[in-house]
């Protein structure tokens, strides 16, 4: 776990309100920056509003550098993509789990993302693309928000099949990334899926897991609870997991933020 | 160089005058990534109970303005694992401990205290009565004198560890509060627990916090903090006071010593820059320093009014 | 459009539930250049005395995070002067005004709305009882319930105007000050009016306000506020209260009105943007009638718990 | 009055903490800046740490700009020194009542600006620039902190007459600013004084002034109270003036901030 300020390198704008920030960073953060893992990040300054951090997923990691895809929702994200490139941003991190390793690379991976939940899917793409059978399914609510996607296609063609669905119809069919998800596990019935995305997606592809009752599930569902220290000591993030009548509650951002699909509770 | 070191309580050196507020340092473990927690005054454990506590379903956190509203539901792993496996951790690291702890009833606060009496390892006990008394139609205790003197002195007689009363800023007359609970047998007290308070999201038209309230922390309440520990310090001043409420920088915590706070504890803070409390502690020695201030005792409660 | 107008009172209809808040509105005119401020709700005058009152010396306003404190010590023109001066402006600019007040001891109080009474162009009386009774060694009108009574109950028999109580948040239990002065003849409520805190300068050791404490007002307090207004409302649903404290933008007038404020009061967020109030009543048109609602008062106290 | 956004056009660092910020206005609110009234700033964004706006004086204005020289002190003057140029602004003003007018410039004027204080007293330079006999009387802690000498000459030699004084000696004589006063006084008896700085150089100026014991005094101070509003509706501002016994309390920021040196009565 690091604690440093880092200047933003660079600065895209990917949508109207989505952009991804380049931060410098050291070897060693970068080395422990795996997949699905989190930074919490506050602006440099001293000024307290917003007060507390907000989390966001390494994207993606380079030679002294990393980067976040940030969509601004509200204060703590708008103040970030606001900063101009050479301002500096102080990095907690990395933190949480992570997405469970592959050993063998070899099992199909199904990754869903559901709108700026391609930020904790995205860096299992750019790790795994010399593997073989990688899917990714992009649900977004309209065509300008699906970021990310030309990245994901190496110049030589290496890349997971793409299938993108928006909820206008605006990019590929119109609906919800749930219904692709249901068709490419008839297709790939041992798929293995990694899914991050707004709650009703989560609990969506939950209950397509559930119902297709495989032992362990194979599935990982990666959680964004609102969280005000991100290393375990306020309580704030909790999440109730486990199966009734064992249940208990864990940390998101110590635990998590990947859990496995059958241990998460969600509220009705 | 200044001596930060002092005497909380008669025959209580700490370090120095920087603590952690309760239940924003976790059981302390957390933060040695960080820093060496030794070198802080001491740490507050994060409030125990006798059993486990699983706290409040629903959000638990919302910022607002240069704040934040917390209803974790005073979560904890109880009595017993905190003495199997936390403070053995904590004693390890070095670290000076200070238990506290809460209950629903005044009986359950008192086993707590009788439990934790001649445990090794504890410094002091800090005893937490923003809780709403369950056996009492859930009155608070710490808004209430009457009910806090009582709660304090049930407390007093089952531990003869030094003890440290937390008052809720919720009361229309904190010094009335401090004076009950010194006269019930508290050595010294913190002030202030967080403010009660709310917020609201528009969009779904509910309260945010799955429990409708929660508690006021950050560096919106200073202002309050300030002025209570100031009011508490000027009334008794025999009694040691431990200033919470805000403190972020070690200017922040200069502030409440120059009030007259003998020792201060750092919360939300910690949360941001988990090494807040650390570098709170080299702030204050070089601004001592830079005044050529031999003790920080020689600049607590010095404020010119 | 969404129908923005209410009644706050029986027989008094306002254009919308946007109010100032005393103190920081100055007397209305002030305001006059940015915009109309006869499309307020009504205007809030700064706190009248009955002679004219020079205030504190020293420092007297300091920002604190997200909040300011101010001991401005209660300066005003005086009874004559402002209905000379100040109410015929008013009353030529069109706005509904609402005449805050204030006394050293309970005889000025009443003395103060006797002489109110009957002027032509006031439509309320909004009473300040956060001030301490001189006569009575001090202590606080504002939070102690008898005492409060006893003070709205004196002014209640000299007037004839609506009378609302603006209630100190400096208070144990806020529903129990409600019901004191309601009980006393209160029509309506007013809260919060500020934290009492303090500001330390640690460069010069002293505390920065003159006064020593001071007012705590701005977003920092918002939580505090809508707590308390969602706590009044909900015991005392039948009495209007309006809702005050870090109100800044339209979503913030929008939380009190949902937790259950028949109106809201601009105070601090006017001095950083004069035209905030009037901005606020547009902001709250156009996010009800976004939401397809025909009534503000439909919208009053809808929070799902 | 008024009250709008500004883009901050160009930025400029004068010293290790003082910076010159150029800002779009538009044409009345020029027309209306005369030397000595102020602005209340704010950076657009809605947050609320710093909560209130700060006082500066308007410096100079030009074609669809005016200038602000700000000194970083604290929260409020370092955020807005810290915003990049193209940044917005929020303006409010111009407020206060500025430097008394001189119909005949023709009386010898002695401008005294001590640290930062130079900032109300620029634009009466830049104004009278045409004219004759103006004096500037300069102080500052150190040479590094006199800014803005280099623009008070034009390019064919107009100007004040410039004498500096640092408090270190590392520019000009060593002293306080109040003995170039008296020396000057001496020489021009009959001179006007306008002076801006801090409190304790502003008694200065008005023992010297007071002990000169002309009718009227002719000084004038410019004050720089805290303020919250900047308008006149906060009464945070006041500043007791007049002569005992009759003694009132003035608003800074509409009776002021210039004050007849006379009518100010500072605390011991
Ligand atoms: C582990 C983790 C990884 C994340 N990774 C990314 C990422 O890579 N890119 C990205 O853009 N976002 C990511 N998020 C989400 C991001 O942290 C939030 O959008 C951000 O913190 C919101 O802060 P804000 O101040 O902008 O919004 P706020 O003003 O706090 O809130 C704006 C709106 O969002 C709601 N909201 C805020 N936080 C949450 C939450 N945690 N859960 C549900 N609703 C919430 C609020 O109720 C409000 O309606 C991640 C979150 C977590 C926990
Ligand atoms: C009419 C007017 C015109 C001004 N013009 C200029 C100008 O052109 N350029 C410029 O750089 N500054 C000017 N000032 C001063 C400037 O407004 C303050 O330096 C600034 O507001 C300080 O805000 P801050 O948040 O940076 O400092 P803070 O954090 O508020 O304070 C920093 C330090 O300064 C002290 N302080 C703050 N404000 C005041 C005050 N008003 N009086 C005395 N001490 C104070 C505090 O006690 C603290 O020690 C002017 C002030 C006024 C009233
Ligand atoms: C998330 C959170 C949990 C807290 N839990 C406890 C607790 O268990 N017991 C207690 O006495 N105080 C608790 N507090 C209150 C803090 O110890 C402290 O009094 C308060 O936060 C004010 O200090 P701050 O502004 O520095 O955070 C908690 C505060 C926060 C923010
Ligand atoms: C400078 C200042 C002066 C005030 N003067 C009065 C007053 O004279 N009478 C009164 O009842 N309240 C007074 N108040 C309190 C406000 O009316 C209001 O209750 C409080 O500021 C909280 O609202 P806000 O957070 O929107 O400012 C004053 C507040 C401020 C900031
Ligand atoms: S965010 Fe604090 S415990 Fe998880
Ligand atoms: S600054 Fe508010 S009255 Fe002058």
């Amino acid at each position: 776990m690091y604690l440093f300020e880092a200047e933003i390198i660079e600065k895209w704008q990917l949508a109207a309100d989505i952009f991804r920030l380049r931060l410098r960073a050291g070897e060693e953060f970068i080395a422990a920056g795996r997949p699905g893992r989190f930074v919490m990040l506050a602006p440099v300054g001293g000024l307290y509003d917003p007060l507390l951090r907000r989390p966001f997923g390494i994207v993606r990691c380079g030679d002294g550098w990393f980067e976040v895809v940030i969509k601004a929702v509200g204060k703590g994200s708008r103040n970030l993509v606001g900063l101009p490139a050479g301002a500096g941003i102080t990095v907690h991190g990395p933190l949480g789990n992570g997405w469970p390793q592959d050993e063998s690379g070899e099992q199909p991976l199904i990754l869903v993302a559901g709108g700026i939940g391609i930020a904790a899917i995205a860096p299992v793409i750019f790790a795994r693309r010399a593997e073989s059978e990688t899917f990714l399914l992009y649900g977004a609510a309209t065509k300008d928000e699906l970021v990310l996607l030309d990245e994901f296609t190496t110049h030589d063609g290496r890349g997971p099949q793409i299938e993108v669905i928006t909820d206008d119809g605006s990019c590929g069919r119109r609906g919800l990334v749930t219904e692709l998800l249901l068709e490419k596990l008839e297709e790939y019935p041992g798929a293995r899926v990694f899914a991050c995305g707004p709650e009703p997606m989560l609990k969506g592809v939950q209950k397509v897991l559930r119902e297709r009752d495989i032992e362990g599930w194979e599935g990982w569902l990666s959680l964004e609870n609102r969280m005000a220290c991100g290393f375990g000591v306020c309580l704030g993030c909790v999440q109730k997991t486990g199966s009734e009548p064992e249940t208990k509650t864990s940390k998101v951002c110590t635990e998590g933020p990947v859990f496995a699909a059958g241990e998460v509770i969600f509220d009705d | 160089m200044t001596d930060l070191s002092l005497e909380l309580l008669p025959g209580i050196k700490l370090k120095n005058p920087v603590l952690t507020a309760s239940g924003t340092f976790g059981y302390g473990s957390e933060y040695s990534p960080y820093f060496d927690i030794a070198g802080l005054g001491a740490i507050v454990t994060k409030g125990l109970s006798l059993r486990p506590k699983t706290g409040n379903p629903g959000v638990r956190i919302c910022e607002t303005a240069c704040g934040m509203l917390n209803a974790i539901g005073l979560e904890n792993i109880g009595l017993e694992r905190f003495l199997e496996q936390e403070l053995p951790l904590l004693r390890q690291a070095g670290a000076r401990v200070i238990v506290n702890f809460f209950g629903n009833c005044l009986e359950d606060y008192a086993e707590l205290a009788a439990r934790l009496d001649g445990v090794e390892g504890i410094t002091a006990l800090e005893i937490n009565i923003s809780c709403p008394n369950v056996k009492a139609g859930g009155i608070q205790f710490g808004t209430d004198p009457r009910a806090a003197a009582e709660l304090v002195g049930a407390v007093r007689r089952e531990t003869s560890l030094p003890l440290i009363t937390k008052l809720s800023p919720n009361v229309t007359d904190i010094v009335e509060m401090a004076r009950a609970v010194v006269a019930a047998g508290s050595d010294a007290l913190s002030l202030i627990n967080t403010l009660l308070g709310m917020a609201v999201d528009l969009r779904r038209r509910r309260p945010v916090l799955g429990n409708l309230t929660g508690g006021l922390s950050g560096p919106a309440i200073k202002p309050v903090a300030l002025r209570m520990v100031y009011q508490v310090t000027k009334a008794l001043p025999e009694v040691p006071v431990i200033g919470i409420g805000g403190i972020v920088t070690a200017e922040d915590a200069l502030e409440f010593l120059l009030v007259g706070a003998r020792a201060v504890q750092v919360g939300t803070a910690s949360f941001i820059n988990p090494r807040a409390a650390a570098e709170i502690v080299d702030g204050i020695g070089s601004h001592l320093d830079s005044l050529g201030c031999e003790r920080v005792t020689d600049f607590i409660g010095t404020l010119e009014t």
